[in-house]
């Protein structure tokens, strides 16, 4: 009985050793060059065929309706950023309501892994502590995915399963990924929030995000487009690669400067390390002038900056994010920059939108938040709203009204 | 047994047989060859400027691979170097908070702290037993989660001017323009006191630890505290990268990351060897200038970025590789000596390197 | 002396399994071996002797297959023969059992003798088998003490050697080739082997055995080939030649001589080392002096407890219990660097895994303990250095060499500079010449005298009990853990041999016989008697456990 | 084990086997008795916060987060055994996520040729690798970081971002339980007893040992050491190819960024718990199953307590050094070898009193 259990055992061995015998003479090209037609079917099935070198990220029509939804007042009060939305559609959600209070809010958070969702995650923290005080939480339950998105899954899973989660909130992790267990989360007919990157299926009650990527680089690339000759360089610096909230940001910028006259001397991963950073731009000023810096995100401008101080070369003209270390440095050169802003005031939204759906109102299905860069005319506003800020929190984010201010976002 | 006294003293190999002895020669015609590609690809990388930007941005790692070298030469890993020159910089930063006061206290507050890492990796290695790769990549863990608990998640504070200096500035000149850098005087004196110390008696006790730890053990040598010296150099490297790392590019959240297996990788393509014993830190940091170099190179070739780790890996396997496999002839020749030296004594060329001259 | 086989063998004539006729190897245009002629029968021991560097490895490796000949032919069942492999010469028969263990210690007995060739059933490993068939090759040799689920790493390195032979014989080996397979074991299990190789002869299998100890080359072997700087000196039956011819014939100079005399102007002076009734788990009680200018020889079988007394002396595996005193002042030393500080020295016992630091150059390594433990002086007293390497006659190309590749003599030699060079106060020597030549040896023994003329106190650890005669001037003979009894210089060998072994009444003639061959023989004793079970087994344990469970 | 016990001629059968067995289980014995400590901590501690441990929420959870790294340390306890190591598998999961999910490109009828395509590309990595070793003779620290480099390189030029999709189908290895336990930890655990029967019952697994124990050995006895290394990378690879389709198939979708949840590190550090030597030569699967296990457990607790992320990363690490530490403790007492010399002492008549304690190692090396 052993014997036929090992020899069982012994024979899926030997056919797995079989196949492992048989394939390692294939040359490992084969497969990838299969792959890659798949890839480019895959974006062709999903129409985003277009011109520039991006081609997989961009999409027209994204490109498009953002671009247009910066020039569009949003709906909702005016001193109150994180509740204002932009075309909202609303939808009913009184299947959703329920008396009484202390509810159980679970919120599975991709991780705190940089300053911005750092930042953000004490403000959900501050937003959440004043529903505590006002009794209509009773327990706000966190899952930290560390960027993990199988963790995530996972952690998705185990609320929808432990059925005492009155809401959920979910900060996916990776677009993509995430897709079946947010699928899930929905069919368990708990209300699902879904904020920051999102997900590819509209089952959630509401996905909260600003206007997005393309909005984000474009505010950027315009600004640069604007302020520099015909005929000007300009260096693009990039976190990581296949990250869909970043290739969009570089896709709208690509867009935009294949149609003007700059020329983009060179596009870099940094991996948002500030010594690469330096590094880079200062290799890019040894073979010729840079005159405009443009960034997928804030992290280490301030080091692009000082590469040019370094080099003894005139500032560019820069774009980078809402960070305080990059608009204090840009306070201290006066250089001609903005600074654009993925609205870090999302993290609040949720909270608010958990407590509007128990209640029965109705939400926007997309809730999208404003989003505007900071220009120079507000620097200094900013600036001193932010005066006691480290140098990596964000200034848009729209803390300034709660109880915990300042010191929560001072003594971290 | 009839000649031998004047073989015994025989003076040192020549200076070029000693380097093309060692497997350490294939990283010098691997660092002149990416220097010369560079050259071509951009004259201007020659004038001084560009040379001393190169320098500062080279000097935290080739200081790390002086560090990961005392290690590896002692038979250990140390894969927390990169978690502590990103805690060093966080804990700078937020200690400091931009009082210049503090730079030169919390300078040394961040010597302690990087010396009671390394003796924390030394003391679990050598005394609990533990696997120097076991116990690094705990603390690896560690370091990186104790810090960002402290901070919150992201760094605060602020870096003083002062402490910038180190990895920013320079001597003579003012910035923007021509300086002799902090980061290269830093290099040079600390590579070269490294270069002493491996002919220093603890040096050479460390060498034959990382090559024979029990014969160590009887000659007399603490062999604990041999290797826990290793981890607190290493330590102590890593603060010095961490003060240049900090003061050349500032506080990010991702400072120092993934720094120990460049670090490693540095330290091996210079010829030391993993396990021990093998190796001289001259080329240890020559190996890290290659890396650097390469990484240059790529720039400017302009190859696309995200091919260039493709090619770094190539170009390091194809150099440890290169490195390894001439070296079987070249050992057996220096094995065998010549027959009119010792007629008497013919010694059994070894069939493997581990068990030599039986009989 | 070049000439070459005188005579033929005594032996019935059997046609030989291996034929070497002109076999030579060089390396690198350098000769190691010269027209060597070889048969190998059945049944017959053959011993291959010579010194150090004289060609008995380089030929073992050529018949097991490591090295391949550049000159003559090998045949086999008088087929001409190459061995590409160790592997190939192993299939057809010819197995060869290294010095170095080829074992993996955390693997079993079984699992060892059949790596490589595992039984399979159905594909898959046949472990009961391999048990089965192990153990049936144990119990066919004799050996009840070995179980095949054993790991190897928890036997002796007596019971290791016999696991290596075993799986030699497992290969259904016509012809097995031994390096100086008693180097390292103790005397009752050297007869252990003894056995073994007896029955291995009755069952037909040729057995070539290299060893440096006459005593075995006389008991055990049928034939005598003696090899010289690479040349074949003489092959000759053993009954044809006399130990003292042999030692002549191996290295052309008289036996006598072999000792230096000790210089009557050295006289002992005050104590330098004394033990007090020092104990820990290995021995006991242990009381004893060595003064300045005097060799104390520390005398008994392996695993008597010699090497935990210089290990507790020196602070490796220190005392529990007693006083250590050196210069008359106590000292509790827990570590070899205060060995080294409070003025000792050790020569261990194995010289590669103790004594040096392979990869690094002779320099290095002869400068370990003064950059270990002294480093402040290191430098200036290092110049001293080359100056004792060539009063020590090494030999090697350069100071730089890695000691890896020098011999075993000239590596013992680095040992003792390293020593040397801290002008200790006391060294203590254990079995400072196994392994090593002829002229290595005397260059030991020269030495110790030159220690004691300049006062160092010598404590001799050794198994070679014409060492321990010649040299010592008084002899400590140990047993079990304890000190069996003081004898004075000039002691005879079996006064030793009886305190060492304790050898009871019912076992005198054992002993006396075994020592008769002594007396003939004085100057082969290169290795104790072997020891019968019974002689010195207290308490009458049962008898079929041959292999005595010593400490190594 | 003293050979007091043995004296009587063993007889060949049914006793030494299992005697062997018992001793076997002993070094796998301690990884499984930390395991329960460390789950025995975790109930009380989730029951004081009013939790249930076995709940079937928390089982299923923590059985789900056994079988990724699960797959990825059973192959890694190959390469460790053999004295090798890689750095590589983090890059292979996520390569073959992306070859998986393009290759099924949303088509159930393709799901074979998909597991096919990730699984042949796994094992091609493999090879390269254990070639690039055995070959080459580049240290497996450098060989393998250098392929994972240029898969890395690969990846990140080719797929910007999750590539392809998982039919419905497929999706089941990832989502599918019977009761609390996920179909991907009953494919796992089936690995993992293919693994066990890999090393302990065919002749390559027991040459994986020899290569790792001592390689001369393993070649003088005629074992094709390079053959073992290469097998075992083969098969490390094809572990984390399984590990990338599970991805592919919890995330519907091939994603190349998995290379940065620092798999390589975790399941040498899984293997290593589960009281595998790092220097090769010793080990099991199953103590690799033990290892994955208690780092789950950990995780899993650390999720039902709320525990800060940060504090987790600590935790982690401290409880890694710690065990690891533990194992080493027990591995340094000298009793297996030592002990054997005692009972004859002590028999001896006037046997010192002080000496019935194991002996103080150090002498020997």
């Amino acid at each position: 009985m052993r014997r036929s259990r090992a020899l069982l055992a012994g024979a899926a061995t030997a056919a797995l050793m079989f196949t492992a015998a048989c394939t390692t003479d294939t040359p490992t090209e084969t497969a990838p060059e299969g792959t890659e037609t798949t890839a480019e079917e895959t974006a062709e099935a999903e129409g985003s065929d277009d011109s520039g070198a991006n081609s997989d990220w961009f999409v027209q029509a994204d490109f498009d309706r953002e671009l247009a939804q910066r020039d569009i007042a949003p709906e909702g009060p005016a001193d109150q950023p994180w509740l204002q939305a932009i075309e909202p559609e609303f939808v009913d959600t009184s299947e959703f309501a329920s008396e009484g209070g202390d509810k159980v809010l679970c919120f599975s958070n991709a991780s705190v892994s940089n300053p911005w969702r750092v930042t953000g995650w004490i403000t959900m923290q501050q937003q959440v502590e004043v529903l505590e005080a006002e009794g209509v939480i009773g327990e706000f339950r966190v899952s930290d995915a560390a960027d993990d998105d199988n963790k995530q899954i996972s952690d998705i899973q185990a609320f929808v399963e432990a059925g005492d989660c009155d809401a959920i909130i979910v900060s996916p992790s990776t677009t993509a990924t995430l897709t079946p267990a947010v699928e899930a989360a929905c069919e368990s007919g708990k209300p699902v929030i879904v904020f920051d990157r999102g997900v590819n299926t509209d089952c959630m009650v509401t996905f909260i995000h600003p206007i997005g990527g393309y909005a984000y680089g474009a505010d950027g690339a315009e600004f640069l487009t604007e302020n520099l000759d015909e005929g000007s360089t300009v260096l693009a610096l990039r976190i990581l690669p296949g990250v869909d909230v970043l290739e969009n940001r570089w896709a709208a910028a690509d867009k935009i400067f294949s149609e003007s006259g700059l020329e983009v001397v060179g596009q870099e991963f940094t991996g948002g390390d500030a010594a690469q950073i330096k590094d880079i731009v200062t290799q890019y000023l040894q073979r010729g002038p840079v005159d405009g810096i443009w960034m997928d995100a804030g992290d280490g401008s301030v080091a692009a900056v000082e590469a040019f101080e370094d080099a003894g070369q005139p500032y560019p003209v820069f774009m980078g994010e809402d960070e305080m270390s990059f608009l204090r440095k840009w306070q201290d050169t006066e250089m001609t920059a903005i600074g654009a802003v993925y609205s870090n005031f999302q993290w609040r939204t949720p909270i608010l939108a958990a407590q509007m759906i128990w209640n029965g109102e109705e939400v926007p299905s997309e809730w999208v938040l404003p989003q505007d860069p900071i220009e120079a005319d507000e620097l200094d506003a900013y600036l001193e709203e932010n005066a006691d800020m480290p140098s990596l929190h964000y200034a848009k984010f729209g803390g300034e009204d709660l109880p915990g201010y300042p010191e929560a976002w001072t003594d971290r | 047994m009839s000649t031998s006294a004047a073989t015994a003293r025989a003076e040192r190999p020549r200076l070029l047989e000693r380097i093309t002895a060692s497997s350490s020669w294939t990283v010098y015609a691997l660092l002149i060859v990416v220097f010369v590609g560079i050259l071509v690809m951009n004259p201007s990388f020659g004038e001084p400027m560009s040379l001393m930007a190169f320098v500062k941005k080279a000097a935290p790692l080739i200081i790390l691979a002086i560090g990961q070298y005392f290690v590896i030469v002692s038979g250990e890993f140390d894969l927390s170097v990169g978690s502590l020159v990103g805690a060093q910089v966080v804990i700078a930063a937020r200690l400091m908070d931009g009082e210049d006061s503090m730079t030169w206290p919390v300078m040394g507050i961040m010597l302690l702290f990087g010396l009671a890492v390394g003796l924390v990796n030394g003391l679990v290695t050598t005394l609990l037993k533990v696997p120097s790769f076991i116990t690094t990549l705990g603390m690896m863990l560690v370091l990186y989660g104790a810090i960002r608990l402290w901070t919150g998640g992201a760094p605060t504070g602020a870096l003083t001017e002062g402490f910038r200096q180190w990895g920013r500035g320079g001597l003579f000149g003012s910035p923007g323009e021509f300086q002799v850098p902090y980061a290269l005087l830093i290099v040079v004196v600390l590579g070269v006191l490294a270069a002493l110390l491996m002919r220093r008696p603890y040096g050479r006790t460390l060498m034959a630890t990382g090559n024979n730890d029990v014969a160590a053990a009887f000659s007399g040598a603490p062999v604990w505290w041999v290797r826990t010296r290793a981890f607190l150099l290493s330590g102590l490297m890593a603060t010095v990268a961490a003060v240049l790392i900090g003061g050349y590019a500032g506080v990010t959240a991702q400072v120092g990351q993934g720094l120990e297996f460049v670090a490693i990788t540095a330290v091996v393509l210079g010829g030391v060897v993993l396990g021990g014993g093998r190796g001289s830190v001259v080329a240890a940091m020559a190996g890290a200038l290659t890396l650097e170099a390469l990484f240059t190179l790529f720039n400017q070739l302009s190859l696309p970025s995200t091919i260039r780790p493709a090619v770094q890996g190539v170009i390091i396997i194809a150099a440890v590789a290169y490195a390894a496999v001439p070296r079987r002839p070249r050992r057996r020749a220096t094995a065998e000596p010549p027959s009119s030296a010792e007629p008497s004594s013919p010694v059994d060329p070894p069939s493997r390197p581990k068990e030599p001259a039986a009989t | 002396m070049t000439t070459t086989s005188t005579s033929r063998p005594s032996t019935p004539v059997v046609e030989p399994i291996l034929r070497l006729r002109g076999i030579g190897k060089e390396f690198f245009g350098n000769s190691v071996l010269r027209g060597i002629d070889l048969d190998v029968r059945p049944g017959e021991v053959h011993a291959l002797v010579g010194e150090n560097g004289a060609g008995k490895s380089t030929l073992m490796k050529i018949i097991a297959g490591v090295h391949r000949p550049d000159a003559g032919t090998m045949t086999l069942d008088d087929a001409p023969a190459t061995f590409t492999s160790p592997l190939a010469a192993q299939v057809v028969g010819v197995s060869t059992v290294f010095q170095e263990f080829n074992l993996l210690p955390e693997r079993t007995v079984a699992e060892n003798v059949y790596l490589g060739r595992e039984p399979r059933r159905f594909g898959l490993v046949d472990a009961a088998r391999m048990d089965r068939d192990t153990s049936e090759l144990l119990t066919e040799l004799g050996l009840v003490g070995i179980s095949p689920w054993m790991r190897v790493g928890s036997l002796s390195v007596a019971e290791q050697q016999i696991v290596e032979i075993v799986k030699a014989v497992s290969y259904d080996a016509r012809i097995i080739s031994m390096d100086e397979p008693t180097a390292a074991l103790a005397d009752q299990e050297v007869e252990l082997l003894y056995e073994l190789v007896r029955r291995l002869k009755e069952r037909g299998v040729a057995i070539l055995y290299v060893s440096h100890r006459l005593k075995e080359i006389f008991d055990l072997c049928d034939t005598i080939t003696v090899l010289k700087d690479g040349n074949q000196v003489i092959t000759t039956a053993t009954a044809d030649i006399t130990p003292d011819q042999l030692v002549r014939t191996m290295v052309g100079r008289e036996f006598s001589g072999y000792f230096p005399e000790k210089d009557p102007t050295t006289v002992p002076g005050e104590v330098r080392l004394a033990l007090q009734g020092v104990g820990n788990t290995q021995v006991d009680d242990v009381t004893l002096e060595v003064r300045s200018g005097e060799i104390v020889a520390l005398a008994g079988l392996q695993g008597s407890g010699r090497t935990e007394i210089a290990h507790g002396i020196f602070g490796i595996a220190p005392f529990s219990r007693g006083r250590v005193l050196i210069d008359g002042t106590e000292h509790t030393l827990t570590s070899a660097r205060q060995a080294v500080r409070a003025g000792l020295a050790l020569v261990t016992e194995d010289r590669k895994a103790e004594g040096l630091a392979l990869g690094q150059s002779i320099l290095a390594n002869a400068r370990l303990v003064l950059d270990s433990v002294t480093p402040r002086t290191s430098g200036s007293r290092a110049r001293r250095i080359p100056g004792i390497l060539s009063s020590l006659d090494l030999v090697a190309r350069s100071a730089e060499t890695e000691v890896q590749y020098l011999s075993g003599g000239n590596q013992q030699k680095v040992v003792l500079a390293k020593w040397l060079v801290t002008d200790p106060d006391v060294i203590v020597l254990d079995e400072p010449t196994r392994g090593i030549d002829v002229g290595a040896k005397r260059a030991v023994y020269d030495l110790m005298r030159e220690l004691t003329a300049d006062g160092v106190a010598v404590l001799l650890i050794s198994s070679e009990l014409p060492e321990v005669v010649a040299m010592a001037d008084r002899i400590l003979v140990m047993r079990d853990g304890r000190l069996a009894g003081e004898l004075p210089a000039g002691s005879d060998e079996e006064t030793v041999m009886s305190l060492a072994t304790g050898a009871g009444e019912e076992s005198a003639e054992h002993v006396a016989v075994d020592l008769s061959v002594l007396a003939e023989h004085p100057e082969a004793l290169a290795a104790l008697p072997g020891a019968s079970d019974a002689a010195h087994r207290p308490g009458g344990q049962p008898a079929d456990r041959p292999v005595q469970q010593e400490e190594r | 084990m003293s050979t007091a016990v043995t004296t009587a001629p063993p007889a060949a059968g049914a006793p030494p086997s299992s005697v062997r067995r018992r001793r076997r289980l002993g070094s796998t014995g301690i990884v499984y008795l930390a395991l329960v400590g460390i789950l025995l901590i975790s109930v009380v501690l989730v029951g004081l916060r009013g939790g249930n441990f076995f709940s079937q929420s928390t089982v299923a959870y923590m059985l789900t987060q056994t079988s990724l790294l699960g797959f990825v340390a059973i192959g890694q306890t190959f390469v460790i055994l053999c004295r090798s190591l890689d750095l590589s598998v983090g890059y292979v999961v996520a390569l073959c996520s992306i070859v998986g999910a393009t290759t099924m490109a949303g088509d159930p009828n393709r799901v074979w040729l998909g597991v096919v395509a990730a699984l042949a590309v796994a094992a091609g990595v493999g090879l390269v690798n254990g070639l690039v070793i055995s070959r080459l003779r580049v240290n497996p620290f450098i060989a393998t970081l250098g392929v994972g480099l240029i898969i890395k390189g690969y990846l990140d030029t080719q797929f910007k971002g999750p590539a392809g999709s998982v039919p419905a189908s497929f999706q089941g290895f990832g989502y599918t339980r019977i009761g609390p336990v996920p179909v991907s930890t009953i494919v796992m655990v089936a690995v993992a007893v293919l693994g066990v029967v890999l090393l302990t019952r065919t002749r390559s697994g027991y040459h994986m040992f020899a290569v790792g124990g001592n390689v001369d050995v393993a070649r003088l006895s005629g074992i094709r050491t390079g053959r073992s290394i290469v097998l075992a990378h083969v098969l490390c690879s094809l572990c984390a190819g399984v590990a990338g389709l599970l991805i592919a198939a919890r995330f519907s979708t091939g994603n190349a960024l998995v290379y940065s949840y620092g798999l390589d590190l975790d399941s040498i550090a899984a293997v290593v718990l589960g009281g595998t030597l790092l220097l090769g030569g010793r080990g099991s699967v199953a103590g690799t199953v033990g290892g994955v296990a208690i780092l789950a457990v950990l995780d899993t607790t650390f999720n039902v307590l709320d525990i800060n992320p940060f504090f987790k990363d600590v935790l982690r690490g401290a409880i890694i050094i710690a065990a690891v530490a533990l194992y080493a403790r027990r591995q340094i007492d000298p009793a297996s070898s030592r002990a054997r010399f005692l009972p004859g002492r002590r028999a001896a008549p006037s046997a010192p009193t002080g000496t019935s304690g194991p002996a103080t190692g150090g002498a020997s090396a």
